[in-house]
């Protein structure tokens, strides 16, 4: 199980972006509280099979 | 020579030779210059330009033509909305200084001054409309006018106080999660986030695409209401504009809510013990002078309060990730703190949060458009608290931010109005959020400008710019107003 | 296999001119069926009883001197992700709820069954429309009719053997990065892929919310026009569906070009080491057909083609992991081999990329758009190659080879796709014209155009060996 | 040393709560230098300044008649 500071390093990674040594503790921070915060999205029964509220169109 | 509150007070001056342009506009760029360095309400000001076009101005009211809406009137710029008097900046170093100027005028600012408004400068605002002061970077940090510990709130932070103090009478904001309702709210002025796509944002450096709104910040709803005439309507340029008709927001100030059905909703079971004990007293006062004044209350609870709060984070968060990441990965220390360390949070969300973040605003404004099949307009506290003072702001993670109650509405799009409604018992405004349906801005403004001929704290002035003690004294002392 | 009515319109006639009747066409495509699926895999379900009932209703119709026009009593196949009354919704999958749709019409299967058209069954498709077919999922394993060996392509995979082998008149498919047009170029008919907006698309599992589309999947481009004409249109139920009139668009295929501004988009489009030569002469003959219509062409540059194939990728697979998220953590195994990894891609792209890829689609269209203002359509190769031999397809080699198809989808353009010869090997070769935003009626004419002057879209695949074997 | 395409499967499958045979993963393993160089391959600077496609409608489930102060215009009524 990798732990929540290789996930953020994957992310980072991933990103491309490299914070400062200072910056990492809050980066932990926000990356745990912003995981639970996303997890809440997938909770909502009635998004099943709801559309995307963004929607596109054909016409620029 | 009497003082000037609001924009509507300054108007009938003006037309009626009581005062002149270049007088009023002399006035705020003295006032300006006087709080600036202790307030932090400007990156740029544009004191030669405005003279001039103050000259100008009277010069229509001299000939006897027919006045501009905001003819004469000082105004401020959010500083990261393009005006060709000089850079942008969005308070940052990272902004190429090339961008704004080779805009010129954003659509907003061009239709103001095409009304006669006068441009004072440019006012500061939190880093890309996201980061909180930062002391290591060489910019300002804009300060409570009511007390110079606390924040502003933002990101509109520089137009809130310069309102307030009296630098301008009116001023532009940005609104991605607040940025406007909560300066509004902390600063004891009035401001409105219209209908997304009501008024057009190009010209503006993004935060969140689907999130942004500009808008107009004043002390009073009336003065919202000239500003709004002014600013909504459709333009090509802005790819979210809506193509709808824009009513006559002034003619429908008529101060009678006989009828109208508003729910209220304290939202202080979200909040928990952090909210300020004087946010539900001041809510419950205002809205019985609502009732007072003809409109049916009913109570009412905010459905996916939580969710949608979270899908306007997640959402504002990647979109403005997928903007910053070439300047991320070339200039991070650049930036302040907490703008990196914010937007950087994006880094956890997967493309299918995203999506999905997407899709639960769909649920909300099902929800919502659902409530408003029984109301006319909701009314909620802007904040639960009052402005937070500069040391307690650490980063942008903090738990306060549960006591904000405004990126739920960025996330459904509904208009929403924030009006003083009293102090906290440490003298800190607090504002009163006037909700309605999509482009009815009209009726959410009259139910503020009705709340405003009852009461009187959008007439209240910080004792700092202490020039006018007439609105303060009718207040009463201010201390004991949280009881 | 009835010689006669290859085609909707012909059918359209003879029924009206009391030579032949929906039940006999029906009656003859139903026992070419029981005797054809086995081997093709077309449908995943025949509603036969159903079928024959609509046909006579059509015909009594008829006789009665209602008509509903051109569709009353034509037989067609109805890609099983699209909600039909008949029968179940499957998707080719385990983990659809089998209450999705129930006993419903989705408003473009209602559309159809309103102006008397006749359901032959649930054609097979692309799990969820994407991957490859799974032989242990106890689904029918879709084949090319021209070459058994060699995929019928997807993931409207069924609807596409249904037309090419003779097993329904016409039908529909989905296409959300080319799933109507890569079926019909691999099995020699015509597939539109509309406007984004132009048919309503609820009542139907979505794949990319901001990418699917229902088409019409025929051999000829007048028949794509008559399936169109009753498709398309607005409804509430569909967030997406634009409010835009519907023209009578089999009345538009003048057959007349001359004028019409083609342009060529290099290099990606023609210049690709992975493009088939025989592809590339088979469309470029096309072309000069075209211009000896009357119309002109040239070669343009497109820049940034390969970039706007991920974009549509990166967009399908985060929406669709959107939409399987959940059943993906708890029902991983009971997804197809291909399908499950495809959309686990979803995982490996961050909420900044797909908002990026958003906003390079912005820029890429405008890109489009600009190019529209000098050509009324745009021809590239339908698919780089003919039909892929079965067991060399890997969910991994398809991140390589290149596509021609998903970048209309996210331009949410219309595009065609047009039968233009065989290659050596016998199988169909494929161009595709690209039009304006809402110009159906202008790519249908190109391609019917072409149709009048050439007969590739007639031609039947050689299943008597098949039959024999049956 | 920045993470491995191995370590960084594995991680972001973990976070997706994923779990895939020994030969799903390595083929995501071989697969994942491709699949990220084409979401890398979209940052270009030809779009520092587009807005994204898909746009957000704020008239969505509000019947356009159900407030008389605006006879807001049907976003969806695009003429050809």
């Amino acid at each position: 199980m990798t732990g929540d500071d290789q996930k953020l390093d994957v992310v980072l990674e991933i990103c491309g972006i490299s914070p400062l040594p200072q910056d990492k503790e809050i980066m932990l921070k926000n990356f745990v509280t912003a995981r639970e915060q996303a997890a809440l999205l997938w909770g909502v029964a009635e998004a099943r099979y709801e559309e995307p509220g963004l929607i596109f169109s054909a016409k620029l | 020579m009497n003082e000037y509150l609001t924009i509507s007070d300054a108007l009938d001056g003006l037309r009626e030779n009581e005062i002149t342009a270049t007088e009023l506009v002399e006035k705020a760029i003295e006032t300006g210059k006087s709080l600036d360095d202790e307030l932090g309400i400007y990156i740029a000001r544009y004191d030669e330009h405005a003279r001039e076009a103050a000259a100008a101005a009277d010069a229509v009211y001299a000939a006897g033509d027919e006045p501009g809406l905001l003819q004469g009137i000082p105004l401020g710029i959010k500083d990261i909305i393009t005006t060709v008097e000089g850079e942008t900046t969005a308070q940052s170093l990272v902004l190429d200084r090339s961008w704004g100027p080779a805009i010129g005028d954003a659509v907003v600012v061009q239709r103001m001054r095409d009304a006669g408004g006068v441009i004072t400068g440019k006012t500061t605002t939190m880093e890309y409309a996201i980061g909180v002061p930062d002391w290591t970077k060489p910019f300002p940090i804009p300060r409570n006018p009511w007390n110079t510990e606390h924040w502003t709130g933002g990101s509109s932070s520089g137009t809130g106080n310069g309102v307030a103090a009296g630098a301008f009478l009116g001023g532009l904001g940005t609104d991605t999660g607040g940025s406007i309702r909560i300066p509004a709210a902390y600063c004891g002025i009035s401001g409105i986030k219209a209908t997304f796509g009501r008024v057009p944002k190009s010209g503006c450096v993004p935060l969140g695409y689907s999130l942004d709104h500009i808008g107009p910040m004043a002390r009073s709803a009336r003065d919202c209401a000239i500003m709004l005439q002014v600013l909504a309507g459709y333009d090509p340029s802005d790819a979210c504009a809506v193509d709808a008709p824009v009513p006559d927001y002034l003619s429908g100030l008529t101060g009678d809510l006989t009828g109208l059905r508003v729910g209220v909703d304290t939202l202080a079971q979200h909040v928990g013990d952090d909210g300020d004990p004087a946010t539900v007293a001041a809510l419950q006062a205002a809205v019985s002078v609502l009732s007072e004044l003809g409109a049916t209350v009913t109570e009412l609870a905010l459905p996916y309060y939580a969710e949608l709060n979270v899908a306007t984070r997640v959402t504002s968060r990647s979109e403005a990730f997928a903007y910053h990441v070439p300047d991320f990965r070339s200039r991070w220390g650049d930036y302040f703190q907490s703008t990196r360390t914010g937007v950087g949070s994006a880094v956890a969300f997967t493309g299918a949060d995203f999506v999905q973040a997407q899709r639960v605003r769909r649920v909300g404004q099902k929800a919502v458009a659902a409530l408003f099949a029984d109301v006319d307009v909701i009314v909620t506290p802007t904040a639960s608290i009052g402005a937070l003072s500069l040391e307690e702001l650490g980063d942008l993670g903090g738990g306060w931010f549960r006591s904000m109650h405004t990126s739920y509405w960025n996330a459904v799009g509904n208009p929403a109005l924030s009006v003083p409604m009293g102090f906290t018992a440490a003298a800190l405004p607090l504002g009163m959020q006037i909700v309605t349906r999509p482009f009815d801005e009209a009726t959410g403004l009259k139910v503020g400008e009705a709340y405003q001929r009852a009461t009187r704290w959008h007439l209240a002035v910080p004792p700092l710019a202490g020039r006018y003690d007439v609105a303060v004294r009718d207040q009463g002392d201010l201390t004991d107003t949280a009881a | 296999m009835s010689e006669k009515y290859l085609t909707i319109a012909d059918a359209a006639v003879a029924m009206r001119d009391g030579t032949t009747t929906s039940v006999a066409i029906t009656q003859e495509i139903l026992d070419r069926t029981a005797t054809l699926n086995p081997a093709l895999g077309a449908y995943v379900e025949v509603t036969a009883d159903a079928a024959l009932e609509q046909a006579a209703a059509a015909d009594a119709a008829l006789a009665d001197g209602i008509d509903h026009g051109p569709l009353q009593g034509i037989p067609l196949a109805i890609k099983d992700i699209i909600a039909m009354r008949e029968a179940p919704t499957t998707a080719n999958s385990r983990v659809l709820d089998p209450e999705w749709g129930k006993g419903t019409d989705a408003p473009v299967v209602a559309r159809l069954r309103a102006a008397g058209a006749v359901f032959v069954g649930k054609a097979t498709t692309s799990e969820f429309a994407l991957g490859l077919p799974d032989p242990d999922k106890g689904f029918p394993i879709p084949h090319n009719p021209w070459n058994v060996a060699h995929t019928p392509a997807g993931s409207s995979s069924g609807t596409g053997v249904a037309v090419s082998a003779g097993l329904a008149l016409g039908g529909l498919g989905t296409d959300t990065g080319g799933s109507v047009r890569g079926p019909a170029s691999v099995n020699g008919h015509t597939g539109l892929k509309v406007t984004f907006g132009r048919v309503p698309k609820s009542g139907v599992v979505p794949l990319g919310f901001s990418l699917d589309s229902i088409g019409p999947m025929a051999r000829s481009a007048y028949d794509c026009a008559l399936l169109l004409e009753v498709m398309a249109g607005y409804d509430a139920s569909d967030p997406n569906a634009a409010d835009v009139p519907v023209p009578k668009y089999s009345e538009l295929l003048s057959g007349d070009i001359a004028g019409l501004e083609i342009g060529l988009p290099i290099p990606y489009f023609f210049e690709h080491e992975k493009l088939d030569p025989e592809m590339k002469e088979a469309v470029l003959g096309a072309v000069k057909q075209l211009v000896d219509l009357g119309a002109r062409s040239e070669e343009f540059e497109l820049p940034y083609a390969n970039e706007a194939k991920d974009a549509n990728h990166i967009i399908m697979v985060a929406e669709a992991y959107a939409y399987h998220r959940n059943d993906l953590v708890n029902r991983w195994t009971d997804y197809g081999y291909a399908t499950r990894p495809t959309l686990a891609r979803g995982a490996f792209y961050t909420a900044g990329d797909v908002a990026q890829a958003q906003r390079f689609r912005m820029m890429w269209s405008r890109l489009v758009a600009r190019a529209f203002e000098k050509y009324d359509v745009m021809i590239t190769p339908s698919a780089p190659a003919p039909a892929e031999k079965a067991s060399e397809m890997t969910v991994s080699r398809r991140l390589l080879t290149p596509n021609y198809t998903g970048h209309w989808n996210l331009t949410g353009l219309p595009a065609v796709a047009v039968p233009v010869g065989f290659s050596t090997a016998g199988l169909p070769l494929s161009m595709q014209v690209i039009g304006k935003p809402f110009a159906e009626a202008t790519v249908l004419k190109v391609a019917d155009a072409l149709q009048r002057i050439t007969d590739w879209h007639l031609a039947v695949p050689p299943v008597e060996a098949l039959v024999a074997a049956a | 040393m920045s993470p491995s395409s191995e370590e960084i499967v594995t991680s972001l499958l973990s976070m997706a709560r994923l779990t895939v045979s020994d030969d799903e993963k390595a083929t995501f393993v071989r697969d994942f230098p491709l699949i990220r160089e084409g979401a890398d391959g979209l940052y270009l600077p030809d779009v520092e300044f587009d807005e994204p496609a898909v746009k957000f409608n704020p008239l969505d489930y509000y019947p356009a008649t159900a407030w008389p102060a605006v006879q807001a215009q049907s976003t969806r009524s695009e003429e050809v």
